[in-house]
């Protein structure tokens, strides 16, 4: 293992320039924590989302990091339109995140359905369930795109 | 007296604000070795200062129990952390340090907390709580057999008792019966503080959780109050391991230099150990949840080791 | 009043109770037996505190009571700390069953037993003789025998679980008699202290029969492993007050009669006889945990949980005998110690425990965990103090389980590495056993607590519970007062503890701990402070409160439905189970428990690739019942039917048994001639 | 040597041969068992040097210098390849789980304190006291032999007993002759030649295998 560490060193990219819009609650500056909920996205966005969250963005470096409930999040980074069945847990789990929270909308579908517009079993874009604080545009977004959008939120 | 008082205070809030920074260092050792630069050090401070702002949540179904046990939680850790010699050997109520009361004491905050991840009614609480409390079971003959182990050169189960004779006889450090007492007792508390290979403290998935899953329903302040106890609860652990293996730098007085060089040589030591630690994280992996019998056994069986090889070697 | 007259008074007075308890007419029935009863344990407790402070025995005798031998009263300083324990459960159980009556204490003859029934546990310890003894010993065992059966007697559970408990008390009672007749005919005297003076000069081997003798016989009624099996079987049945006596008072009585015989009477003994009791009481301890953390029901649970103390306080006495054997008698006294506090914590725990779950099945009709939960909404004060009560089971601080349980691991901890072999390889593996069976406490009272009494009710009868009266929580409320009291100040309980010691084991003669606020072991290295720990444990609390409060913005809770991962719908029936709870332990022992699992898979018809149902059965049922004792009862059945055959109805025949027999002992009686 | 510095230094070289006895019921993967079994090897030439150091006997620490050389390094890298031929193997299935043979293994450990009390009393050297730590790595792997199915496992169960019995003449006569040791020494590696070689050929007509699958021999 020691060996695989001295061959690739550090892999993450740098800081982009310029330092980020400010977006978002003050209680979350610097400290960001996520729950992700799966509306009905196709994966792509999630894979993003890992990327994101992985060595080489490395989100976790501005204060944002993944958790398991969202009793221990500030936000819902919520993929894919939103389909019938995932409706109501959508707003439960918003619902039980406590407050000051943000909605996060990852991905095309997420604003405005995407491709999945109309489709028999979607009930509409996040928007149309829940109060939507930031969205990422993107099918699906480049991992450069979330994390800027969450270096917007803790201003790092 | 009024010195003893300080140092337990100093001890108190060593372990208090310690606690989150060690985590922070641990994650950091742990991001870096994984190629990436990771949050900062004082990061869970910052998470802290945070969950704070936010507001508290209470199931309906919850009882007082659930607001309460966050706060045992960390009182039975500071009330620990004050009568341990962790910075210096003569910290009020020293008298009282005994290794089994302190045992008992951290029991308390891990009953609670277990009873308050059933209070919810949900179904991955009463997991987590079914889980953390039979490792709790399986890990106390180890424990207990490795103070039995480790009181044998003082006579006596009290810890500062036990830390000034080792200060006293550097020639008993390293002993196969101390050795082995020592080596069990690190994977009781690896155990018992929730980390790899007994419990990922970072999972995502309920159904693999230990310790997580019975804090599933805290948030904000309460969130606050159980991250604090947890980080605390790690740190005097990881404390009183060091002040066995090697208590040098330990305040043998109740004077502010002494307490500052004892400070300073706890950090370190912690400090080490917590990168050491991280790195063996980095490389193993979760055990299955029914292979975790055959690592406290073994730590059972190290410690009975000790115990024979200490009525050998004598 | 002398001490003498206050105990014959009280027996009076109990007696009287009994009497009342069928005289009175039924509405003030078991309220006047009650107090009648509060009077006999008042005078019991002044006499016994009376002995106890003295330190002189009160001797008494009468040739007029009982035929033939007269009755003797010894009450030793011993025998006076048993009579206080036994009075601290009665007057609580006695209260509580004034509420607890029309569950099965308010028949005539339940009111008249039953008073009778705590006169007889009073009077055990005071006993000076064994004719005494023996008639005291079967009068509690017969009447606990009739309030086993008083609540639901027509159930064929009641039966089966008093025709248990019959055989194994009276096995056990006629190995104690056995016991009593070898001592008395070689000492020359049926008197206790007859039998103090010659006892110790008898030969090896019939000291140690008499000594094996009486650990079994009072061994089957404390509970030990291997005769334990009729404790989960009578608990769940008898009335709670009942279990509460029979578990909390009437077992350590089992453990009265090992101290009084092996160190009272025999004046200790060899290495092997107490390796028997370590490995009994480690045996016990173990396996009584591990029952208690598997069990689903919450009377079941308390009935193992009782082995398990008792075990524990045999593994105290155990180590306290070896280390008397091997010349240590700081430590044998620590030891011997560490038996009566934990007896005495167990007294008041698990009465509060068996009084409380008696109130918690009158309210929700069920003492089946997983027909309880969200209970501690319900009947917050009973729940409250159930939890307590548990805590100090559980032996956390700052409570009174705790103590015994340090001074325990103390005598263990500084009889490590004595130089004899024997100590030197039993010790640490009494506290492995010791510390198995704590974790495993916190395992089944965190399901006690967690599955009964938090949560989502998982029953309508749950569901629907109210608080119990006000005297049935007063009733656990003293015990729990006692729990807590004695936890943080000990220095209440531990002068009397060492009185009694003193008078068991002679050897000792100086104070064997220093009190004031701490407890320090003189002559050991040793320091307990419960009171500053209480103190600092308080005040942590209370800073950490108000530190969370004035750190918090947003100090009022938002109330939510609980997370179920965004589920609709949550149900009582999506919690963890007590089965389930206990699933992780019962694998680990998979090869102790022995559970019979069955899973049962049926089809649909039309393909076997459909499934219709799902069946699985889980039962932890004990398996030394079935190992151990069900093959007897098979044998033994099966000699009956054999029997059987000599029947056949004919009058000829039975008639030709009769002179069979005549010829036959006409025949010896002329060879013997 | 000072006396405390060998004391202490046999001591934990002794506890050493125990723990790695007991870390071979402890983990599951052949590789790690070896690797133990090797530690253990060189564990045991230590007592043997410094035994013989102290005593100033060059025939010690011949003897301790053949013993580095059979048992931690020939004797480890002949099984290696066994177990390299058989890649992932691990005792899955012991006939007693593992935490059972770790408390079994406690409960020999005692049982060999015990036993020895009386051995130990008639040579009261610092060397002779240890003694009971030989005899428990010697139950321990008539443990291994009983309860695991492998032959590898099975070979290493062999060399433990071999192990235990080598510290107990160590400490015992401070000084096995050269002669008996190589012998003995020389013994067990015909041993473990012979079960490679069975071994190799076996797998090559049969497949990877359990010794529980070798019942059918009785006829």
């Amino acid at each position: 293992m020691s060996r695989a560490l001295r061959r690739f060193g550090r892999v993450t990219e740098p800081l982009a320039p310029g330092p980020p819009t400010a977006d978002g609650p003050p209680e979350l500056v610097r400290s960001l924590q996520l729950r992700h909920v799966d509306a009905g996205s196709c994966n792509g966005c999630e894979l993003e989302i890992v990327s994101a969250f992985g060595p080489v963005y490395d989100a976790e470096r501005f204060g944002a990091r993944l958790v398991a409930s969202p009793r221990h999040a500030d936000g819902v980074l919520v993929t894919g339109p939103v389909t019938q069945n995932m409706a109501v847990p959508l707003l439960r789990t918003v619902e039980a995140t406590p407050r000051p929270r943000v909605v996060i909308a990852v991905g095309d579908c997420a604003r405005d359905c995407g491709v999945f517009a109309g489709g028999y079993g979607v009930v509409g874009a996040v928007g149309d369930v829940v109060e939507v604080d930031t969205s990422i545009p993107g099918c699906p977004p480049h991992p450069t795109a979330i994390v800027e959008a969450l270096r917007g939120i803790t201003r790092r | 007296m009024v010195g003893a008082g300080i140092s337990s205070a100093v001890q108190v809030a060593v372990v208090a604000v310690g606690g989150p920074v060690l985590l922070g260092v641990m994650r950091k050792v742990r991001c870096r070795l994984e190629g990436r630069v990771g949050a900062p050090v004082l990061q869970p401070l910052v998470d802290i200062r945070k969950l704070f702002r936010k507001e508290r949540l209470r199931p309906d179904q919850a009882t007082w129990i659930f607001a309460l046990a966050p706060v045992v939680l960390v009182s039975t850790v500071a009330v620990a952390a004050a009568v341990t010699p962790l910075v210096t050997t003569h910290p009020a109520f020293g008298a009282g340090s005994d290794l089994f009361v302190l045992v008992y004491l951290l029991l308390v905050g891990s009953t609670i907390l277990a009873l308050a991840g059933m209070d919810a009614g949900t179904a991955f609480g009463g997991m987590g709580s079914s889980r953390a409390v039979t490792i709790g079971a399986l890990a106390e003959p180890a424990l207990l057999v490795s103070i039995l182990a480790l009181s044998a050169t003082a006579h006596s189960s009290n810890l500062a008792a036990i830390v000034r004779a080792t200060l006293a006889g550097p020639g008993s450090v390293a002993t196969p019966q101390r050795l082995f007492a020592l080596g069990s007792l690190l994977i009781v508390i690896v155990a018992e503080s929730g980390r790899l290979p007994v419990d990922n403290p970072a999972t995502h998935l309920e159904l693999t959780m230990v310790h997580e899953a019975m804090v599933l329903e805290y948030a904000g302040p309460d969130l606050a109050v159980v991250t604090v106890g947890e980080a605390m609860r790690l740190t005097l652990l990881l404390g009183i391991f060091v002040n066995l293996v090697a208590p040098w730098g330990v305040a043998t007085t109740t004077h502010a230099a002494d307490i500052a060089v004892g400070v300073a040589s706890l950090a370190a030591k912690v400090a080490l150990l917590g990168v050491a630690l991280s790195v063996f994280e980095v490389s193993t992996a979760k055990v299955r949840l029914f292979r975790i019998p055959e690592l406290l056994a073994g730590a059972f069986v190290l410690a009975l080791l000790g115990v024979v090889s200490g009525l050998v070697v004598k | 009043m002398n001490a003498g007259t206050l105990v014959v008074t009280g027996a009076v007075l109990g007696l009287g109770a009994g009497i009342a308890g069928v005289a009175l007419p039924h509405r003030s029935r078991v309220t006047g037996a009650a107090v009648l009863l509060w009077g006999a344990c008042a005078l019991e407790g002044v006499a016994a505190v009376h002995v106890l402070a003295t330190g002189h025995a009160v001797v008494l005798h009468s040739s007029t009571i009982l035929p033939l031998t007269g009755v003797e009263v010894m009450l030793s300083p011993l025998g006076a700390f048993f009579v206080l324990l036994v009075a601290l459960v009665a007057v609580p159980a006695t209260l509580h069953g004034i509420g607890y009556a029309r569950h099965g204490l308010a028949s005539r003859t339940a009111a008249c037993v039953f008073p009778i029934f705590v006169t007889s546990l009073l009077l055990v310890p005071t006993a000076g003789s064994v004719a005494t003894f023996m008639v005291l010993w079967e009068l509690m065992a017969l009447t606990s025998l009739l309030l086993v059966l008083v609540g639901h007697g027509r159930r064929a559970e009641a039966r089966s679980a008093a025709s248990w408990y019959a055989v194994l008390t009276q096995g056990g009672a006629a190995l104690i008699l056995i016991a009593w007749l070898v001592l008395a005919a070689h000492s020359g005297g049926q008197s206790f202290a007859a039998m103090g003076h010659h006892a110790r000069h008898l030969a090896p081997a019939v000291r140690g029969l008499v000594f094996v003798l009486a650990l079994i016989g009072f061994g089957s009624k404390a509970g030990v492993v291997p005769f334990h099996v009729w404790l989960p079987k009578a608990h769940p049945e008898a009335p709670s007050p009942v279990s509460a006596l029979m578990s909390g008072a009437m077992v350590a009585l089992g453990v009265y009669g090992i101290v009084l015989v092996g160190d009272a009477l025999l004046g200790g003994g060899p290495v092997w006889w107490w390796l028997a009791v370590l490995a009994l009481g480690a045996v016990s301890a173990l396996f009584g945990s591990l029952h208690a953390a598997s069990s689903t029901d919450v009377k079941r649970l308390l009935a193992y949980s009782t082995t398990d103390n008792v075990g524990l306080a045999l593994l105290a006495l155990g180590a306290s005998g070896l280390f008397a054997a091997t010349r240590h008698p700081v430590l044998a006294s620590l030891g011997l110690v560490a038996t009566l506090v934990l007896m005495l914590n167990h007294a008041a725990v698990k009465g509060a425990l068996f009084l409380a779950a008696g109130s918690v099945q009158m309210a929700t009709g069920s003492s089946d965990l997983d027909r309880l939960g969200g209970l501690l909404r319900r009947m917050p004060q009973t729940g409250a103090l159930f939890l307590v009560a548990a805590a100090a089971i559980t032996g956390l601080p700052p409570l009174n389980g705790f103590i015994g349980e340090w001074l325990l691991f103390q005598s263990l901890l500084h009889g490590a590495a004595t130089g004899n072999t024997a100590t030197d390889v039993a010790v640490p593996l009494a506290v492995a056993a010791l510390a198995l069976t704590a974790g495993l406490t916190v395992v089944a009272f965190v399901k006690a607590v967690g599955i009964g009494f938090l949560g989502r009710p998982r029953s309508q009868g749950a569901d629907e519970a109210v608080e119990v009266p006000v005297t049935m929580r007063l009733a656990v409320g003293l015990l729990v007062a006692v729990c807590v009291v004695f936890g943080v100040v000990p220095a209440l309980e531990l002068p009397a503890v060492e009185r009694a010691v003193r008078t068991a084991v002679p050897g000792v003669g100086s104070a064997l701990l220093a009190h004031g606020v701490d407890v320090q072991l003189v002559g050991l290295r040793g320091v307990l402070a419960p009171t500053e720990l209480a103190g600092a444990m308080a005040v942590a609390v209370v800073g950490v409160m108000v530190l969370r409060r004035s750190l918090s913005r947003r100090p009022t809770a938002r109330v939510v439905d609980a997370w179920g991962c965004g589920r609709q719908l949550q149900t009582a029936r999506m919690q963890y189970t007590a089965t389930s709870f206990a699933e992780p332990v019962q694998r680990v022992f998979d090869d102790v428990l022995r559970p019979v699992q069955d899973l049962d898979v049926t089809h649909v018809a039309e393909s076997r690739y459909v499934i219709e149902a799902v069946t699985f059965h889980n039962a932890v049922d004990d398996a030394i019942e079935r190992g151990l004792y069900r093959p007897v009862v098979r044998v033994v059945r099966r000699c009956g039917q054999a029997a059987r055959a000599l029947q056949p109805g004919s009058v000829h025949r039975y008639l030709g048994y009769g002179l069979g027999a005549l010829v036959i002992v006409l025949a010896a009686l002329a060879m013997i001639g | 040597m000072s006396a405390s510095t060998y004391a202490s230094a046999l001591g934990l070289e002794a506890a050493a041969v125990l723990l790695c006895a007991v870390v071979t019921l402890w983990r599951r993967s052949l590789g790690a068992i070896v690797r133990a079994l090797a530690i253990q090897g060189l564990a045991l030439a230590c007592v043997a040097m410094v035994i013989g150091l102290h005593q100033r006997d060059p025939g010690l620490v011949v003897v301790g210098l053949l013993v580095l050389a059979a048992k931690a390094a020939v004797v480890p890298m002949l099984i290696t390849r066994v177990v390299r031929g058989d890649p992932g193997s691990r005792e899955t299935q012991p006939l007693v789980n593992v935490p059972a043979s770790l408390v079994a293994a406690g409960a020999l450990t005692f049982l060999a304190f015990a036993a020895t009390r009386s051995v130990t009393a008639l040579v009261p050297t610092t060397a002779g006291r240890l003694i009971p730590l030989g005899l428990a790595c010697m139950l321990v792997g008539f443990f291994a032999l009983v309860t695991r199915r492998k032959a590898v496992s099975q070979i290493v169960g062999i060399l433990l007993v071999d192990n235990g019995v080598a510290l107990v003449a160590f400490l015992a006569t401070a000084g096995v002759p050269l002669l008996v040791e190589l012998g003995a020494s020389l013994d067990v590696l015909l041993a473990v030649i012979v079960l490679r070689v069975l071994a190799t050929h076996l797998r090559s007509r049969l497949g990877p295998f359990d010794l529980d699958q070798l019942t059918e021999l009785h006829d």
